[in-house]
């Protein structure tokens, strides 16, 4: 079938053509070849919708398109292209949110004036096409490579600023934080490979459905001695350990923070769609290997649910707005993770969509609020955007709305369902994912009070500051995306109302669960529902389920809400959470997280070095010298023996002549 | 004759440069070094052999004729090629050419006796890579130590006089150890072998046609002689704690020797490990895995946390290559195809990529004048073009996907943890594979110190770019790194090849 | 008769004798005078068991020995003669301007 | 007593040329004296340099011809023996005197320019070429009386030549020294030929080997061998009567030492392989008299503190002279590697080859030494820095001796020094070759050290070099290419010496 599917790695290859033709002429193009880029992910996204459109029509799509290195006697490594409806999705994502930060980054960079753009716009271009690269990923050694190249773009562009101290090191902080996480996927790369042999998503000969036959004693894997749930569980947690890096999830979010160095468009690609969100598609791709090992499932909702708690916690006290965002964003993923862990796949998805088109929303609206108020970042430099930037302020009103979770917003919809899902399972019996749960609700009630902490003293109240009093404007290329987004984020909740077709019983709404379904055997909703080891249960019925459930994150996210809107919708606020004190300051310094990490890195691991290197100076290459050293001493006391007197020569010739005669009779026994 | 052609041509090309006058000497050297480049070139297109050299493979390039007979034992001009060696010949051939250019800014005294030097090393290491006698093969590697002597010890830097004499009676002990421990073998063989010929060797010794020696019963000598042997090839490698003289030798030496040293110097050694101990006696590597890997994990994070602990940024690279040069052993004892296929690749991308690094050290050290972390910073201010190069190989050496670092490890790492050798090897494997976060620790911090930050350098030395002839060559490594980063099989598929023979039969 | 070993011994003797004059004597001359009851030493054996062999081969390689010693003599008192002038004495211990 | 006489005339015509070499270093000596009669004035330098470098390579060439043509070899009826057996000329003796002729030319072309301000250059020449006389008689020596009266030919001549600088205090002490140890060797070597004719009642070597079996003076014996032992060790400068070497070749003039340390040295293991494989067999010597472990205690004692002495020196040439008492330590190896029944043809046939290529690269490096000396530059290492700047040529053939004397490849030395250990391994001593091997890579240490001097050193004080001496700049360069295609063409005389070493057991 030569269909459109067949051009999917031009989705890829266009934003990398961009990249070569940027860093290559990218100086001699006007606007720096931030026209190379918008045309090459516009195309994307055009093949994207066109991808979307086919797989709508029930088509997939996996081929192998290049081998990578052939194995004589071995398997074969291979780079392939595997569209399903949940790839497809990503696609789509990915592109639009692409897109729109290249048209946006027209006004954000180039009307700011910004230098190095050809670098600027590369590193984009490269960015998007590595995180393309991931989605369609058929196989887990590909999905590792553009996984690493997603991170290498994220360390060039945190650090563009590179003549800046702040920049580099946040860049460095990302790297090898998501270093640290992705050496464990590497390993479980490694031993996917070594355990089954090959390293696919999907087919019959893919990993996990190996895993699942060998589970059911159909097929027979490497485990290296362990159970083969036990070994699938370890094996399924090294791979986590990426995502948890990628993701930001507690204990490696900390790159995250630092990473609002980078510019904001930057910002928003990594938080909505690219980097970030890989952590958490990777889990959703390979999800039928997660599905069948409870423990695994467990630690992922436990790790999601404290996240969201954790990150919301300290999004909570924050002065930039942007670093309000990057908690959020943290806290978000939480979520995330808690419906992956908790058995709600079609959940994650829906809401690791909706994130992205809220999170960039607001990182574009945060962005134009940073333009208009000339690069300063503090919200108490702030108050009072409201009427001298409208768009601004009503799409990041949308936004706001959606992040905090009230209806109808997008945010809504998909949060609910991600509680949702963790609730009924853990009802089924699992406490661990109540408590799961119950961190996740009680985040959303903190997210609802950051969120509109940061909006009103973003755009309410009286200017706090002479740039505030008349900001920068902004252009169209700056309001667009805006609006695109604002649009989106407002009425995306409408491709899964779950709720309502419960409550209601409206049949077939709920079109994500459907769109899931579809695609390749052992890839869909159904298949992973059939897998995940939680059994359902209810308070009541299903609908007083939903309801209550429902009802309760709504009301906790109004209630957040309000407070902040007590507290903070006043002509001159002020700053209520120093009555937190000592929780303040906690909070403020992220649970001294940053603190430990950086210990880790200087007060252990370089010390350690210095003995190592006092060791390897002082020990192994001192008996080296020492060997040479007493050799040539012993050669010092030999020459001595030539004392330069004749006569002692004589004597000494004739002792040992006679030591010679003497041995040699009495072993010769002469003297008999 | 191709080989005869390419080391006469060689050896003709540094008697000419030798006598040549200093002003011509480079540009004519580099000119030169042209041909062997070519020469090696075609043999990779014509290349027509399969399976191992060693055991019973064709061998491509062909030729022996018996020298002389000593003690009953011919010894050949034996000369030929394999999917192991012939990489390695191209390899020392392109990094020859590219090393010479990257001499022009550095070297200014002495040009015609250093660049006839440079290329009678490359004659000699064609010679190491394509000898497949004992001792045809012996001669080129002891006759490479000589130049390199010379090369550390009269273009060093200060200290250069400790350093190459280190260097030199060093390694020269550790080929008599190596030397020692093989000979043994020949005697234990006895009548079974009628020359010093590798493969008679290998197939003789792989067949169990070992017998006692100095009162030694055979599988006592063949352990001994096997720990000779890897004992005097880890000192070339280095493996820890056997590299001490790596460091000194590096930092003394000016970057083109460095470029050498590291690039195809270190994989004589490991060349030499995987022709002679694993092709030869796998069954006591087998034995031995548990040591030997060992040792393999302790240069890749001893090496790492080393190179963690420097200052001077050629130091970094030096041990860092102690690190790369582990998972190489690594890769060895696996005895799979992707292990020992993926250690010979490591060689190579190893050599493209630690060359890549020291001349990105020697370029930016042209214009400042120093190496030292502390000194600088935000260079990439002044010298944009080699800055990017240099993150870029950095990159490569953290082992970034689709550069040839990567491929090489994830080879080794693959088919070390599905080794089968011994049970443990998965966890040696993963214990290993932490080296990545070490070396991207280490180069982070010191590409953050240099290179970005705010631009701040205290030298009367004024930055500013890099000539074309300093960079070009630092372009040509990285662009062979990407290319062998995304299609390994231009080599990958004949060192598989190579290689398959060696992990069946003989004791395994 | 005399039994051979008595000259095996008196031969012994006078060896030892002048290995003693090396040994003790510092003056160039009494060391070559020394060396001369070595070499006559040898001779005495030499004659002796040519005797008792009853062939004349000791005896020819005695004279030659004679012959040998007187050249080294010659040889000798020449050296010992630049010695006496550049180290204007003929102490053997004098000269040790090499050593070690 | 007429026989002598007799017998000579009764010799085959042919017998004769057997001895030419040896005639024609003879006559060349006259020669040198004779002319030196004639033109008592202005002897030319270049006529007697010419002359005698002449004479001893016709007296080469001579030898390379015969050995070629198989004189004496078992392929034309065996060894040639004259006078009564007590002398003979067979492969081995023939070998020998290559090595002792072609470094008697060398020397000779060397001290063309090392003489040129000297006076009595004929006596200098003509004692050259007596003491190679002797050296060449040594080779073919089959009776005690022959051994000990040729060993003096060579050891008389060499005295005077050490002392040959007569206003030169060093060269005075060292004649002195070699002089007062040598006859203190002869007279200790004489004693023990006397004890060993004492117990056997001859002097030919093999009749004193037929007689040894029904000999009850074992313990008589035995100390005879002993102190043959020393006197062999005297010649070839190996402990304990190595003392008089290093201020010897200290002391002498460059050319004489590389005449000492190469010629004299191989003379000295041409009696040695001889006398004891001939005369004392090791199937026919008493048990008691074990001179095989004997020359293993020294082999190992001479090159260890051979080399650990040479290790610490600021003096090159004492470097040279200590490291050739290590290589005579190596050599040794050919007798201390030999059993009854084993490979002995290839143990002392390696030892054999190895003295050959030492011969070339340690007449080469002495030369070299020489030269420096003619430029005036001192002794030290220090002064040796940065004569590659002014000197590449030579400094490059010193580099070339160096690495090869440490048995360094691609050079002779490292494929000599080989085939010297793989032999002593043949014969079941590989101990004796770790301790060689171990010697050998301790010697890298101190050779690469003048090296460095040359190459990586930057010249003290900028010296200029006035001349470019024609002689020296021969006779070290043919060196240093000799040298180095003895690694190639290394097979030739490994085999012919192997051959020829077979021939005595």
């Amino acid at each position: 079938m030569a269909g459109i599917l067949d051009f999917a790695p031009a989705i890829v290859l266009l934003p990398f053509v961009s990249f070569l033709v940027a860093l290559s002429v990218g100086d001699r193009l006007p606007k720096g070849g931030a026209f190379a880029g918008i045309a090459a992910t516009a195309g994307s996204l055009v093949l994207a919708i066109a991808t979307v459109l086919t797989v709508a029509g029930g088509q997939t799509y996996d081929a192998t398109i290049y081998t990578w290195a052939e194995g004589i006697d071995a398997v074969d490594l291979t780079f392939g292209v595997l569209i399903d409806p949940l790839s497809a999705m990503m696609l789509l994502i990915v592109t639009l949110i692409a897109f729109l930060v290249h048209v946006f980054s027209l006004g954000y960079m180039n009307d700011e004036g910004e230098t190095g753009l050809p670098r600027y716009y590369a590193g984009l271009g490269l960015f998007t096409a590595s995180m393309l690269g991931f989605v369609v990923a058929d196989n887990l050694l590909m999905a590792f490579m553009f996984f690493e190249l997603v991170g290498l773009c994220s360390y060039l562009l945190i650090g563009f600023h590179f003549r800046e101290p702040g920049p580099p090191s946040a860049a460095k902080k990302a790297f090898l934080v998501t270093r640290f996480g992705d050496y464990f996927f590497l390993v479980g790369v490694v031993a996917v490979f070594a355990t089954f042999g090959t390293a696919a998503f999907a087919g019959s000969e893919s990993f996990p459905a190996l895993a699942e036959a060998a589970l059911n004693g159909e097929a027979s894997v490497t485990t290296f001695g362990f159970e083969p749930q036990t070994w699938f569980t370890i094996v399924g947690l090294l791979v986590l350990g990426g995502v948890i890096g990628k993701s930001a999830q507690f204990p490696l979010h900390t790159w995250l923070p630092d990473a609002m160095e980078g510019p904001t468009p930057v910002s928003a690609l990594i938080h909505a769609a690219t980097m970030v969100a890989a952590g958490v598609y990777l889990v959703a791709r390979m999800y039928g290997f997660y599905a069948i090992s409870p423990t695994a499932l467990a630690i992922i909702a436990f790790i999601g649910g404290f996240t969201a708690l954790f990150a919301a916690t300290m999004g909570l006290v924050k002065r930039e707005i942007k670093q309000v965002l990057a908690y959020s964003t943290i806290s978000q993923y939480g979520y995330m993770m808690l419906a992956l862990g908790g058995g709600g796949y079609v959940a994650a998805t829906f809401h690791l969509m909706t994130h992205a088109f809220f999170k960039a929303l607001l990182f574009l609206g945060a962005g134009s609020v940073i333009i208009a108020m000339h690069h300063n970042e503090n919200m108490w430099d702030m108050g009072g955007l409201k009427d001298k930037m409208p768009v601004t302020y009503y799409t990041f009103l949308a936004g706001s709305l959606a992040l905090a979770g009230i209806f109808p917003f997008a945010g809504f919809w998909s949060k609910d369902e991600v509680l949702y899902e963790t609730l009924i399972h853990g009802l089924g019996g699992s406490p661990l994912l109540l408590g799961a749960y119950a961190m996740g609700l009680l985040a959303v009630f903190f997210t609802g009070f950051y969120t509109f902490r940061m909006f009103f003293l973003t755009f309410h109240g009286n200017p706090r500051s002479q740039t505030a009093e008349d900001p920068h404007g902004v252009r169209w290329n700056v309001k667009g995306p805006l609006v695109v987004l604002g649009v989106l984020a407002t009425v995306a909740g409408v491709v899964n109302m779950v709720p309502i077709e419960k409550l209601l019983g409206i049949g077939g709404i709920d079109f994500l669960h459907q769109w899931l379904d579809g695609g390749f055997e052992g890839l869909t909703a159904h298949h992973y529902a059939d897998l995940i080891p939680y059994s359902s249960s209810y308070i009541g019925s299903e609908a007083t389920t939903v309801a209550v459930g429902a009802a309760v994150s709504l009301g906790l996210a109004l209630a957040g809400s309000g407070l902040a809107y007590l507290l903070y919708n006043v002509p001159e606020p002020i700053r209520h959470t120093d009555r937190l004190g000592r929780i303040k300051a906690v909070l403020y310094n992220n649970y001294y997280q940053d603190e430990y990490q950086v210990w880790l890195a200087n007060g252990v691991a370089r010390p350690l070095a210095r003995v190592a290197n006092k060791f390897d100076g002082g020990v192994v290459d001192g008996v080296v010298n020492g060997v040479s050293g007493v050799s040539l001493f012993a050669g010092g006391r030999v020459r001595r023996i030539q004392t330069g007197v004749v006569s002692n020569y004589a004597a000494l010739l004739t002792l040992g002549l006679t030591a010679l005669l003497l041995a040699f009779g009495i072993l010769g026994g002469w003297f008999v | 004759m191709i080989i005869e052609a390419l080391i006469a041509v060689t050896f003709l090309a540094a008697l000419v440069v030798f006598v040549a006058p200093d002003e011509y000497a480079g540009r004519l050297a580099a000119a030169l070094s042209a041909l062997p480049v070519l020469g090696s070139l075609w043999m990779w297109a014509q290349y027509d052999a399969s399976g191992n050299a060693l055991l019973g493979g064709s061998i491509a390039f062909e030729t022996d004729v018996v020298w002389l007979t000593l003690g009953g034992l011919d010894l050949h001009w034996f000369v030929g090629v394999d999917g192991i060696s012939l990489p390695l010949i191209v390899l020392t051939t392109i990094l020859t050419t590219l090393a010479i250019v990257s001499a022009w800014t550095p070297i200014v005294e002495r040009q015609s006796q250093f660049y006839g030097l440079m290329l009678f090393m490359e004659a000699n290491l064609l010679g190491v890579f394509a000898a497949l006698d004992f001792f045809a093969w012996f001669i080129f590697w002891e006759a490479v130590l000589v130049p390199m002597y010379f090369l550390i010890g009269v273009w060093g830097g200060p200290n250069r006089r400790y350093a190459a004499i280190k260097f030199f009676v060093y390694t020269n002990i550790a080929s008599l150890v190596m030397f020692i421990g093989f000979i043994a073998l020949v005697f234990g063989l006895g009548d079974s072998v009628s020359s010093m010929r590798l493969p008679e060797i290998a197939q003789a010794l792989r067949a169990g046609e070992l017998g006692a020696f100095a009162g030694l019963d055979a599988a006592t000598l063949k352990t001994v002689a096997f720990v000779a042997m890897f004992l005097g090839f880890a000192v070339k490698v280095p493996v820890a704690p056997l590299h001490t003289w790596l460091p000194d030798a590096h930092v003394e030496a000016p970057t083109p020797v460095s470029v050498m040293l590291a690039g195809v110097l270190l994989k004589m050694g490991t060349y030499a490990l995987l022709r002679f101990n694993f092709t030869m006696m796998p069954d006591v590597a087998t034995a031995l895995v548990v040591p030997i890997a060992a040792i393999a994990v302790i240069s890749v994070i001893y090496g790492a946390m080393l190179a963690l602990a420097q200052e001077d940024l050629k130091r970094i690279v030096a041990y860092s290559s102690v690190s790369s040069m582990g998972y190489v052993i690594l890769g060895l004892i696996a005895y799979t195809t992707y292990g020992v296929g993926g250690a010979t690749f490591q060689m190579i991308a190893h050599g493209l990529i630690s060359g890549l690094m020291f001349m990105a050290v020697g370029v930016i050290y042209n214009t400042t004048h120093t190496r030292m972390v502390g000194d600088m910073s935000g260079i990439a201010d002044r010298m944009p073009v080699t800055a990017g190069i240099f993150v870029a190989g950095a990159f490569g050496y953290m082992g970034l996907p689709l550069m040839a670092g990567f491929a090489g490890e994830f080879f080794i790492f693959k088919g070390s943890f599905e080794s089968t050798v011994h049970a443990g090897m998965p966890l040696f494997t993963a214990t290993a594979m932490f080296g990545i976060v070490i070396v991207a620790g280490y180069l982070l911090f010191a590409m953050q110190r240099t290179l970005f930050g705010p631009f701040s350098f205290d030298g009367e030395y004024e930055i500013t770019n890099a000539p074309f002839h300093d960079v070009a060559p630092l372009a040509v490594l990285l662009l062979l790194t990407i290319v062998l980063g995304v299609a390994p099989d231009l080599f990958f598929g004949m060192i598989q090849d190579a290689v398959n023979p060696i992990l069946t039969g003989g004791g395994l | 008769m005399v039994p051979p070993e008595y000259y095996l011994l008196l031969s012994a003797a006078v060896f030892c004798i002048g290995l003693f004059g090396i040994l003790t004597r510092r003056n160039a001359l009494l060391f070559l005078m020394s060396v001369e009851l070595m070499l006559n030493a040898a001779n005495i054996n030499l004659v002796a068991f040519s005797y008792v062999w009853g062939n004349v081969t000791g005896q020819t390689l005695g004279l030659f020995t004679m012959a040998l010693a007187a050249a080294e003599v010659a040889i000798g008192i020449g050296i010992i003669l630049v010695l006496y002038r550049n180290f204007d004495g003929v102490d053997v211990t004098d000269a040790t301007t090499m050593r070690w | 007593m007429m026989f002598d006489a007799v017998v000579l005339q009764s010799e085959p015509a042919a017998a004769w040329t057997a001895m030419l070499p040896a005639i024609l270093l003879g006559l060349t000596g006259l020669a040198l004296l004779g002319i030196d009669t004639l033109y008592p004035e202005e002897t030319s330098n270049t006529l007697l340099a010419g002359v005698s470098a002449a004479g001893s390579l016709l007296a080469f060439g001579v030898a390379a011809w015969f050995l070629v043509a198989g004189t004496g070899q078992e392929h034309t009826g065996g060894a040639i023996s004259l006078f009564r057996d007590t002398m003979v000329v067979d492969g081995m003796s023939l070998f020998f005197t290559l090595i002792v002729t072609i470094v008697t030319a060398m020397v000779a072309v060397a001290s063309y320019d090392y003489l040129s301000d000297h006076a009595h250059r004929a006596e200098f020449y003509s004692l050259v070429l007596f003491a190679a006389t002797g050296m060449t008689l040594m080779s073919m020596a089959n009776s005690l009386a022959t051994v000990f009266i040729s060993l003096e030919l060579a050891s008389l001549p060499s005295y005077a030549l050490v002392a040959f600088l007569k206003k030169n205090r060093g060269s005075v002490e060292a004649g002195l020294k070699y002089f007062l140890v040598g006859s203190v060797s002869s007279g200790v070597m004489i004693f023990g030929i006397s004890l060993v004719y004492a117990v056997t009642g001859s002097l030919v070597l093999g009749d004193v080997a037929a007689a040894l079996g029904d000999t009850e003076m074992a313990g008589v014996l035995g100390v005879g061998v002993l102190m043959i032992v020393g006197g062999v060790a005297y010649k070839t400068a190996s402990v304990p009567f190595h003392f008089w070497a290093p201020e010897a070749y200290e002391g002498a003039p460059a050319p004489i030492s590389a005449f000492l340390s190469s010629a004299s040295k191989a003379a000295g293991f041409a009696i040695a392989f001889r006398v004891f494989v001939e005369a004392f067999p090791l199937g026919a010597i008493p048990a008691g008299v074990d001179w095989v472990l004997a020359f293993q205690v020294l082999a190992v004692v001479t090159m260890t503190l051979g080399n650990f002495a040479a290790a610490t020196q600021e003096n090159v040439k004492r470097m040279l002279a200590y490291s050739s008492i290590g290589h005579a330590g190596y050599a040794l190896i050919g007798l201390a590697a030999l059993t009854a029944g084993g490979p002995n043809g290839d143990v002392l046939g390696a030892s054999m080859a190895h003295l050959l290529v030492y011969g070339f690269m340690n007449t080469g490096a002495f030369l070299f030494i020489a030269m420096v000396e003619h430029w005036g530059v001192g002794r030290t290492f220090e002064d040796y820095n940065g004569l590659a700047t002014t000197a590449p040529i030579a400094a490059v053939a010193m580099t070339v001796f160096m690495f090869s004397l440490a048995g360094l490849p691609p050079f002779g030395g490292f494929l000599s020094k080989y085939a010297l250990f793989y032999s002593a391994i043949e014969a079941g001593f590989w101990w004796l070759a770790a301790v060689g091997a171990i010697n050998s890579a301790l010697s890298l240490f101190y050779y690469s050290r003048v090296v460095k001097a040359m190459w990586i050193e930057s010249p003290a004080q900028d010296f200029e070099i006035q001349s470019r001496p024609v002689g020296l700049y021969a006779a070290v360069l043919f060196a240093g290419l000799a040298t180095l295609l003895l690694l190639p063409g290394f097979g030739p005389v490994i085999e012919t010496a192997q051959s020829v070493a077979a021939a005595l057991f």
